[in-house]
């Protein structure tokens, strides 16, 4: 295979801890109740079109977009809302929420809930976008960014390459690995469909080097294909950062502060493409996704198929309870998860893993002076210089941080992780990132 | 009930410490340490105990009764600093001078800056150099080696290669490097550490090892040492072409004086030097330069210490001038249609 | 002002070499010895005086645009006086002193204190004003200078109280700002805590 | 080879700042911005040329023909500072855009201790006119190297937290006792 | 704001012109007074420096002498005691010290032997090169009464007669240097 | 007289004419007139150059007193917050102006949410910064709009008059509060308030910032105000207003009565310096905040232990 | 889109159409000595800068403080301009003179006379400068 592809700078190689790669994908119970969120997505949170006491059957429109960024919410089970409210969400801020009582599991009838693989793509571009908008698709790679707004690129920009993003290089999370195993006809043809509605000729799946069936499983698949081919990717964290596997893959570097479309690239998770077949081959919105739920001491590391709304706990239930010592737990991988503040939270379309830390893994080390060894600068992805960077923010050196570059910076962590003196410098990066995003914004209004 | 934690994320850690980066330092150093012993004898452990002991101590006494911060005297870097102290003054030289030396390292270049990483100046290098120029007798006065296996001998003090070849260069009337040839130990004998010097830059040897150990564990990475040492080479190289009566050879440079302890030990020390490893080659070449000058052409017989010192001003600079690449900087690529 | 405030104030208060940080290149190349330190103090606080009190004199004569040139000349010739008068009775510490008795023209104590001070008060209270900032600016040297002696030669005014060369640096370049640095700091933590 | 050990001898061996303790204030108090220091090193360059310049042949061709080498001091500071306003003026009625650019850049350039004391060394060291000149070129020179490692410093300096006592002016001149230190290295060059 | 009187052209003029007058008057004065003890004061600097490298003498006669290399001068002071020549007394300079240039007196005897030297100026180490003065250490008396057609002007390490200052041989050296200047231009311009 | 005197007058004479012919043409295109009042305001100015009064320190407030009292013969709108009235008094007479006396603010913490009155349900590591913490989760406690307790506002205080306390978890304003407002500013959850500091250092304000209703409020803390409007209802001077299930006591219509104290359920009303009550009867008497304000130094621990009230309602 | 700025605070002292007048407080070196209250009054001046105003926002007045903002690349243009080209012209020349073997004096005279010319050529160029050196206020 020779020297593997892979992104230019930086990047670190954390343990890898795919426990539950060798579960399948197990469809997971109905919950009692189904707690919806109305911010799911990168952009404004949706606006609801229920009230309380109505009536809903899964699949049905809950709640509509509410701005431009913004997506559809659909009811994932049916049954009964019982409230509008303030529920809260994962980081113990309460936030507007709609509540369901489940009630069987009915869905809309214009719902094809067979699996029967459907390859003929009947609708056009235009078609095909507006479609993924109505069912409220979000990015399924962790950023929840409307699936729709990435498929119409700005006028004057034209993509050349569909990216498929099956790198899944966060330690322990298997979702999208499995996926590629269970489902990789049907990613198969989510690609082409978008491909269609991008117009683009050629689409890339990236997959890392540590998941040689997938690869192999998606190589067969795609080989009919026309433009369409898998590129094995040496393991690196954060690969599946957007604009590191661009580089990877096709050797562009997205410019500061610029969009992937700028070189002509649009990335998609494999998630997505699975949820894009899923919605405009058999018309089902995104209702539910795979979940993978693992921690060293879970006793049974699984991947699980849970309806949105669906609370955590009936998740780690089913990977046969919370081990005694947990002492963290976290929304996503180890590297860019959320730490989650209680068990109540439901799944929602962003939720990728669960993952159960013990108490002796989470601690983290006190923060030590930096010696300026300049190991965060050599494995910044981006070429930053985060000792610098946490630095000015700390101090609130505001516009030092601002021409240092910090809104380049994608928050993968990898500096934190390698810093020998365990500096919590992503905190005061994004402590800096809001900061200096304010300022920016404020400069633009004036 | 469990409590849970909640934190930003990355929820992992490498498991990289900064006790574990000087712990890695203080192993590369051993084997330097009992060359040391071995030629120094007990002036040796004595002159390395006090400096280590008194380093920790003011290190400990500042933080705790002066800045009151939090203590950090178990992270090493003043074990690190002691030892590198000691490895850099004649085996004789009087205990109370070390321990001004170690009062001048810790509390005068390190805490006064605010301690660990925050010092612009090596250490015990500035240390080194107030020492030099307090008591330049004692200073320059080094012990001849004597193997510990030829039991305890007097020691008789005796000049460094450096110091005869600057002697000889400059004697009235001048002398030739082939003349001086004889009193020049022979290459294997600044291999091995059998010459006068300071503690710990007598073996290149035993330097090198640790350096490879280092290198391994990447502790420092190779940009530092590998520019200096090449710098020197090729700048004493030219000026050996040109008069290999005047001037010493390249080897000559690389194995005597504080040449290896500085490139592998002291210009390596990553709070005082670049971040970026462009700006890293430049440090290198700097020290390089700066060393075979002071060597050659100033008054002192050895330059690392003072050039070391000099580039490490230079540091802010370097880290302006010198970023890392930026992912993005280009601007987009012409998109085939 | 209470004459005796405005005296003292000079010394600790209002020091113009720690407090202040005026005329910081006399104040670290002179200070070799104490007695160097508290010769440039008097040889400052007499132009200080008499620049004082003449400027204090001519204060409402002087038209305000040419106030400062002025004083220049008025300073540059009390400078030229302790010059000579150096040279004619005091000729080694003269030469000790070297390039720093003509620098005392630009030194900012003495200009600053005509300007600030003596242009708006009495003779009198300038002499007092002058002596007082003088005396303070005689102190620090002499402290400096005297610190560097102990600790570079383990001397006190040319009287050696050890028998053996001390720390060198001290009577060198670098001995000169890292001394003044740390009696800085020390009178600034003082300060604080008073 | 004259002027090399002219050269040499004032920017390293001899710095203006470090060793000869001219020109401390601007040292200590100029901002950390090394723009700023660079361009306070280029107007230093113009005005202590000039200035020695100037008075060198005021020395020469008026003070000792007429026997008055003693009034060097008081001559000497109003000719300098006639001179420092004198380019203002010039520059402003020239070219007042110049002459706001520089206002806005930097901060004045006054008749330090440096300038005075480099037009006096001058004739100390019986200097001829060029050496005169070189001489004030190579302090103009050394004082910039000095404010500009000193610049970077300071930034630096000022992302670390240094202990409070030691802000400011103390760590600024324990910062200039180890240059001087290290400056120490270059002892014997020339 | 301190003084109440407007400025205007003349009065700008006027006041600058009487204060540097005046200025220059009470210079002029200061200057007249001080002459006398400024010039003694730097000839009996001289003269002691002469005094303390020569024995007793009643005149002094100036005179500069091409040194030894032809391409400087050296001052020498001729004194005689009752007309008769005691000997010279030359000021001679090195730049081979530590830290540059060293100047020395140094009385010759008429038969060359050196009758005694004496440091004008030095930038040696406090510590070190500065023992080569008389106030510092017995370094010098070793050149007493030495006459250099049989004593060897070179410190031992060169193979000299002249024990150089511990830690200091550079400043030693030096100082050799500058006698050996002094005497070699002194038996040079001897014949004429 | 000695020749040299002469050409000394000459020489130095006609370089004093020189001079004076430069100086007259840089004194006039270049020394602009400088207002020498801005000095002398400068000098009565604190010189704390905390930017307390909107200016980038004690000197452009002084130009733009000075200016302002030139040209609107007022300083309206300028106010030093830290050398309060006496130096807006002393800069008004040097300007030759009255100026009206404005009431002197403290810095007020309106959260009690003390470690213990809501205890932690979850545990945060990570950097020592409210603001950060701010946008990362909800709180120890549970109380997403509680204070943090990781100290913001004592970082951005210039004046060392704000103090976490340790036990409570809480900061402690102590009478070095100079108003500046620079912890209101810094505080990422709009806990602190400048309210006037009261005759005797008496005052009253609702220690509370939770707008959620009462029983979800209650839940995460004890001491929360629950938006029951009792107070408002008792309160005659119309001073209490009632927004998202929280009360706020305008300070400017509170004439320090104390009645909405004694009827608050949840205790979140505080009076500061009061005289201890008398117990009424049947009742324990509430321990009662006795000065939360520290004087002089900073405040130890102990000290302030007993003085924020972490109160334990007694009934 | 990446070039540097540096910024002045200053006053307003005149407005006109489109142009303001801002007076700012040009410092010496020394003036951080902190008390420069008593030291740098005569290290002290006012300068008046003009700055352009862009047409919109002209809700400027005066007395009202405001930062003037610069590019960096001016700064260092100016300096070229006022400072290092005529130290380079006086060198030269003085260089050239003496090697011609003229009296050291009048070498001296010579090129410092040569200023004269110098500043003229900046007196032709006032206008360029104007252009280029733009000020504007944040
Ligand atoms: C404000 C904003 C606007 C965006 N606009 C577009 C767009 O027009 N086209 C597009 O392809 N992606 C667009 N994106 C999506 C980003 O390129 C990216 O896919 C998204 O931030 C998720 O990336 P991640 O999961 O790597 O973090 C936009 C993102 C943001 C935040
Ligand atoms: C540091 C980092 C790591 C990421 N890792 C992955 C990954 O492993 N797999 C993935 O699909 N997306 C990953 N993403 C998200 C991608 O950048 C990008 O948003 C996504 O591939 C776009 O597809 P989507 O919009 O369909 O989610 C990562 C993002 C970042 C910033
Ligand atoms: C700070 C310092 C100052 C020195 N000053 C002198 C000096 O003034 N004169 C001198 O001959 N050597 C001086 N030396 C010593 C020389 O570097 C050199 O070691 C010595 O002259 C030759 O050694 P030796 O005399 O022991 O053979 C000094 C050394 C130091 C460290
Ligand atoms: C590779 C390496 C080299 C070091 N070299 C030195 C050194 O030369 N001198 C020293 O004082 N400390 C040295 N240290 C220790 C530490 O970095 C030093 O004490 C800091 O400069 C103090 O802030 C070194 C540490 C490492 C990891
Ligand atoms: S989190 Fe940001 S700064 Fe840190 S390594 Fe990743 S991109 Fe770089
Ligand atoms: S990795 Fe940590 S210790 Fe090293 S330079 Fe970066 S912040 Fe500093
Ligand atoms: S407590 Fe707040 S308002 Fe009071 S002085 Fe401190 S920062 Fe300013
Ligand atoms: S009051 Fe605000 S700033 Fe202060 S500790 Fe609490 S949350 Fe942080
Ligand atoms: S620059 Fe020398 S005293 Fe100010």
């Amino acid at each position: 295979m020779g020297i593997l592809k892979t992104f230019a700078l930086g990047g670190v190689h954390p343990e890898e801890n795919k426990l539950s790669s060798n579960a399948p994908i197990e469809k997971l119970a109905l919950p009692k109740q189904a707690i919806v969120p109305l911010g799911q997505n990168l952009g404004a949170p949706s606006k609801p079109l229920v009230k309380r006491g109505d009536q809903v059957k899964a699949g049905q429109l809950l709640a509509e977009a509410g701005g431009f960024i913004s997506t559809n919410i659909h009811a994932p089970v049916s049954g009964k809302v019982i409230k509008i409210d303030n529920v809260i969400d994962g980081t113990g801020y309460k936030r507007p929420g709609i509540i369901i009582d489940v009630e069987g599991d009915e869905w809309l009838d214009d719902i094809d809930l067979s699996t029967d693989l459907k390859t003929e793509i009947e609708l056009d571009g235009k078609a095909i976008i507006e479609k993924i908008k109505n069912a409220g698709l979000v990015g399924m790679g962790g950023a929840t960014f409307p699936t729709y707004v990435k498929l119409m690129p700005p006028p004057g920009k034209k993509a050349e390459y569909l990216i498929i993003n099956g790198v899944e290089c966060e330690p322990y999370l298997t979702s999208d690995h499995r996926l590629m195993l269970e489902k990789g006809p049907e990613i198969v043809v989510g690609t082409q469909i978008l491909m269609k509605a991008l117009n683009v000729k050629k689409a890339i799946i990236g997959i890392e080097n540590n998941k040689p069936e997938a690869i192999h499983h998606m190589q067969e698949l795609v080989k009919p294909i026309d433009g369409m081919t898998v590129q094995p990717l040496k393991v690196q964290y954060p690969q599946g950062g957007e604009k590191q596997l661009i580089k990877a893959v096709v050797n562009r570097e997205v410019p500061s502060a610029k969009l992937p479309i700028e070189v002509g690239c649009v990335v998609q998770n494999v998630g997505t493409a699975f949820a894009v077949y899923e919605a405009v081959q058999k018309n089902k919105p995104l209702v539910e996704r795979v979940v993978t739920v693992t921690g060293k001491a879970v006793k049974k590391p699984s991947n699980l198929l849970a309806r949105i709304g669906t609370p955590i706990h009936q998740l780690i239930e089913a990977a046969e309870g919370l081990p005694e010592n947990t002492g963290k737990i976290i929304g996503g991988g180890p590297m860019m998860g959320k730490a989650l503040t209680s068990l109540d939270v439901p799944v929602v379309k962003g939720s990728s893993g669960i993952l159960l830390m013990k108490k002796e893994e989470s601690v983290r080390e006190p923060e030590n002076p930096c010696i300026r060894c300049s190991k965060c600068t050599t494995v910044c992805p981006m070429g930053l210089e985060p000792f610098l960077l946490s630095k000015a923010s700390k101090l609130g050196k505001f516009d030092m941080a601002e021409s240092e570059k910090i809104m380049d910076c994608i928050e993968c962590g990898s500096c934190q992780y390698t810093c020998p003196a365990s500096i919590p410098l992503l905190d005061y990066l994004r402590l800096g990132k809001n900061k200096v995003g304010a300022i920016m914004r404020n400069r633009g209004k004036n | 009930m469990n409590m849970f934690t909640v934190s930003g994320s990355p929820h992992v850690h490498g498991g990289e410490s900064t006790k574990k980066i000087m712990h890695g330092v203080v192993i590369a150093m051993v084997p330097a340490i009992l060359v040391s012993v071995y030629f120094f004898g007990l002036g040796a452990i004595r002159v390395l105990l006090l400096s280590i002991v008194a380093s920790m101590f003011f290190e400990w006494v500042i933080q705790k009764y002066l800045l009151k911060g939090p203590l950090t005297i178990t992270d090493g870097s003043a074990l690190v600093t002691g030892i590198l102290l000691a490895f850099n003054v004649p085996s004789n030289l009087p205990g109370w001078m070390i321990i001004i030396g170690a009062l001048i390292a810790i509390g005068m270049a390190k805490m006064s800056f605010g301690g660990l990483g925050k010092n612009i100046f090596n250490p015990a290098l500035v240390a080194r150099v107030f020492l030099l120029i307090s008591f330049p007798v004692q200073m320059t006065s080094w012990p001849k080696p004597s193997p510990i296996t030829k039991g305890f001998t007097d020691t008789i003090t005796g000049p460094t290669p450096l110091g005869i070849v600057k002697e000889g260069l400059g004697a009235d009337p001048p002398k030739t490097i082939s003349e001086l040839a004889p009193e020049i130990p022979s290459y294997m004998q600044s291999l091995t550490g059998d010459m006068g010097g300071s503690l710990g830059e007598v073996s290149a040897l035993a330097l090198i090892l640790g350096g490879v150990y280092m290198l391994y564990k990447r502790i420092i990475s190779w940009e530092i040492p590998l520019s200096m040492l090449l710098t020197v080479v090729v700048f004493s190289g030219i000026l050996w072409g040109f008069n290999p009566e005047q001037y010493a050879d390249p080897v000559f440079h690389l194995l005597t004086g504080g040449m290896m302890l500085g490139a592998i030990f002291m210009a390596t020390d990553m709070v005082t030097s670049p971040m970026t490893r462009g700006g890293q080659l430049v440090f290198g070449v700097g020290v390089g330069l700066l060393t075979i000058l002071i060597r050659i052409w100033g008054a002192y017989p050895e330059g690392v210490s003072f050039a070391i010192l000099l580039m490490n001003a230079v540091v802010p600079l370097i880290n302006r001038g010198f970023k890392p690449r930026r992912f993005g900087a280009k601007p987009g690529v012409e998109i085939a249609q | 002002m209470n004459q005796i405030q405005n005296f003292t104030k000079g010394f600790i208060k209002e020091n113009p070499v720690f407090i202040l940080l005026l005329g910081l290149c006399p104040t670290l190349g002179v200070t070799t010895s104490a007695i160097n330190g508290l010769g440039m103090g008097l040889a400052t606080t007499f132009v200080l005086v008499m620049s004082n009190l003449v400027v204090s004199l001519v204060r409402n004569v002087i038209p305000d645009k040419v106030r400062i040139p002025s004083f220049i000349v008025i300073i540059a010739s009390f400078v030229t006086i302790v010059e000579l008068m150096m040279q004619a009775y005091t000729p080694e510490l003269f030469e000790s002193l070297g390039l720093f008795i003509p620098l005392i023209v630009v030194n900012c104590i003495v200009l600053g204190r005509a300007e600030a001070f003596a242009s708006k008060n009495t003779p009198w209270s300038s002499i007092v004003d002058g002596t007082g900032m003088g005396l303070g600016f005689a102190f620090a040297l002499t402290l400096l200078g005297g610190v560097r002696e102990i600790l570079g030669s383990g001397a006190l005014f040319g009287f050696s109280l050890i028998k053996v060369d001390l720390m060198l640096v001290f009577v060198l370049a670098p001995g000169a700002f890292i001394v003044l640095g740390y009696l800085i700091a020390l009178i600034n933590k003082l300060n604080k805590a008073a | 080879m004259e002027y090399f050990v002219i050269i040499i001898g004032s920017i390293f061996v001899s710095n203006i700042v470090l060793t000869q303790f001219l020109g401390i204030c601007p040292f200590v108090g100029v901002s950390g911005k090394l723009s700023t220091s660079i361009g306070m090193g280029g107007a230093v360059l113009f005005v202590l040329t000039l200035a020695t310049m100037v008075t060198w042949m005021m020395q020469y061709y008026v003070l000792n023909p007429l026997g008055l080498g003693f009034m060097q001091t008081i001559v000497f500071i109003l000719v300098i500072a006639a001179l420092v306003q004198m380019v203002e003026i010039i520059l402003k009625k020239v070219s007042p855009a110049l002459f706001q650019a520089l206002g806005v850049f930097l901060p004045l350039i006054t008749t330090n201790c440096a300038v005075l004391g480099v037009a006096i060394l001058t004739i100390q060291k019986d200097f001829n006119l060029i050496e005169g000149v070189v001489y004030a070129m190579s302090n103009a020179i050394g004082f910039t190297l000095a404010l500009v490692l000193f610049a970077g410093i300071r930034e630096h300096l000022d992302l670390m937290e240094v202990p409070k006592a030691m802000r400011g002016v103390p760590i600024a001149l324990v910062v200039a006792g180890i240059l001087a230190l290290a400056f120490m290295g270059f002892t014997g060059l020339v | 704001m301190a003084s109440k009187r407007e400025s205007n052209f003349i009065n700008m003029v006027l006041t600058l012109f009487l204060v540097a007058a005046i200025a220059a008057f009470a210079l002029g004065g200061v200057f007249i007074l001080t002459k006398e003890p400024i010039a003694i004061a730097k000839q009996k600097k001289l003269e002691a420096a002469i005094k303390a490298v020569l024995p007793d003498f009643d005149t002094i006669q100036k005179a500069m002498v091409k040194d030894a290399d032809g391409d400087d001068s050296l001052t020498f002071y001729y004194a005689s005691r009752d007309d008769k020549l005691v000997g010279a007394a030359v000021k001679t300079y090195t730049m081979k010290g530590f830290s540059g240039k060293i100047e020395l007196m140094v009385g010759i005897l008429e038969d060359g032997t050196i009758n005694n030297t004496a440091v004008l100026s030095h930038k040696e180490t406090p510590g070190l090169g500065d023992k080569m003065d008389i106030k510092k250490s017995d370094f010098s008396v070793q050149f007493r009464g030495k006459n250099p057609a049989t004593f060897r002007l070179k410190v031992e390490k060169d193979g000299g007669d002249v024990d150089a200052i511990t830690a200091a041989t550079i400043s030693s050296r030096a100082f050799c240097d500058a006698v050996k200047r002094a005497y070699d231009t002194f038996e040079r311009q001897e014949p004429n | 007289m000695d020749n040299i005197v002469i050409i000394a007058i000459a020489a130095l004479g006609s370089l004093g004419l020189v001079a004076a012919v430069i100086l007259y043409f840089v004194a006039s295109k270049f020394k602009v007139y400088e207002d020498p009042k801005i000095d002398e305001v400068e000098e009565a100015l604190p010189a704390a150059n905390c930017g307390g009064c909107g200016f980038p320190g004690c000197r452009a407030f002084a130009e733009a007193t000075t200016t302002s009292a030139r040209k609107n013969k007022n300083l309206d709108g300028l106010n030093c917050p830290v050398g309060g009235n006496d130096v807006m008094q002393s800069v008004g007479s040097i300007l030759g102006l009255e100026v009206e006396a404005t009431d002197p603010l403290i810095a007020v913490i309106r959260c009690n949410g003390s470690i213990k009155n809501t205890p932690a349900k979850v545990k945060y590591e990570g950097a020592t910064s409210c603001a950060f913490a701010h946008a990362l989760y909800g709180g120890e406690g549970g109380c997403q709009f509680g204070c943090l307790g990781l100290a913001d506002c004592v970082d951005a205080c210039d004046f060392d008059a704000i103090h976490m306390n340790p036990e409570t978890g809480l900061p402690v304003v102590n009478d070095k509060c100079t108003a500046c407002g620079a912890c209101v500013e810094a505080c990422p959850r709009d806990i602190i308030e400048l309210r006037k500091k009261g005759p005797k250092d008496r005052r009253i304000f609702v220690s509370c910032v939770n707008k959620e209703k009462g029983a979800p409020a209650k839940k995460n803390c004890a001491v929360a105000c629950i938006g029951c409007a009792k107070c408002d209802k008792v309160c005659k001077f119309d001073a209490i207003t009632i927004n998202s299930f929280l009360a706020y006591i305008d300070f400017s219509k509170c004439t320090l009565c104390r009645k909405c104290v004694e009827v608050c359920p949840t205790e979140a009303i505080w009076e500061v310096n009061f005289k201890p009550r008398k117990p009424k009867e049947g009742k324990a008497p509430k321990p009662v905040a006795e000065k939360t304000v520290a004087k002089e130094n900073a405040p130890t621990a102990k000290v302030e232990a007993g003085k924020a009230p972490d109160n334990e309602t007694t009934e | 889109m990446n070039t540097k700025f540096v910024t002045h605070p200053g006053f307003i002292k005149s407005i006109s159409n489109d142009k303001a007048e801002v007076s700012i407080i040009a410092k010496s070196g020394c003036a951080s000595c902190e008390i420069s209250g008593s030291c740098s009054v005569s290290d002290t001046t006012e300068k008046i800068v003009d700055v352009r105003l862009s047409g919109e926002n002209n809700n400027y007045e005066i007395g009202q403080a405001v930062t003037i903002k610069m590019k960096q690349s001016s700064g260092t243009w100016a300096i070229l301009f006022g400072y290092v080209f005529p130290f380079i012209l006086i060198l030269v020349a003085l260089i050239l003179f003496t090697s011609m073997e003229l009296d050291q004096g009048l070498a001296g005279l010579f090129s410092l006379s040569l200023l004269l010319p110098y500043y003229f050529v900046l007196y032709l160029l006032r206008n360029f400068f104007k252009k280029r050196f733009d000020h504007s206020l944040v």
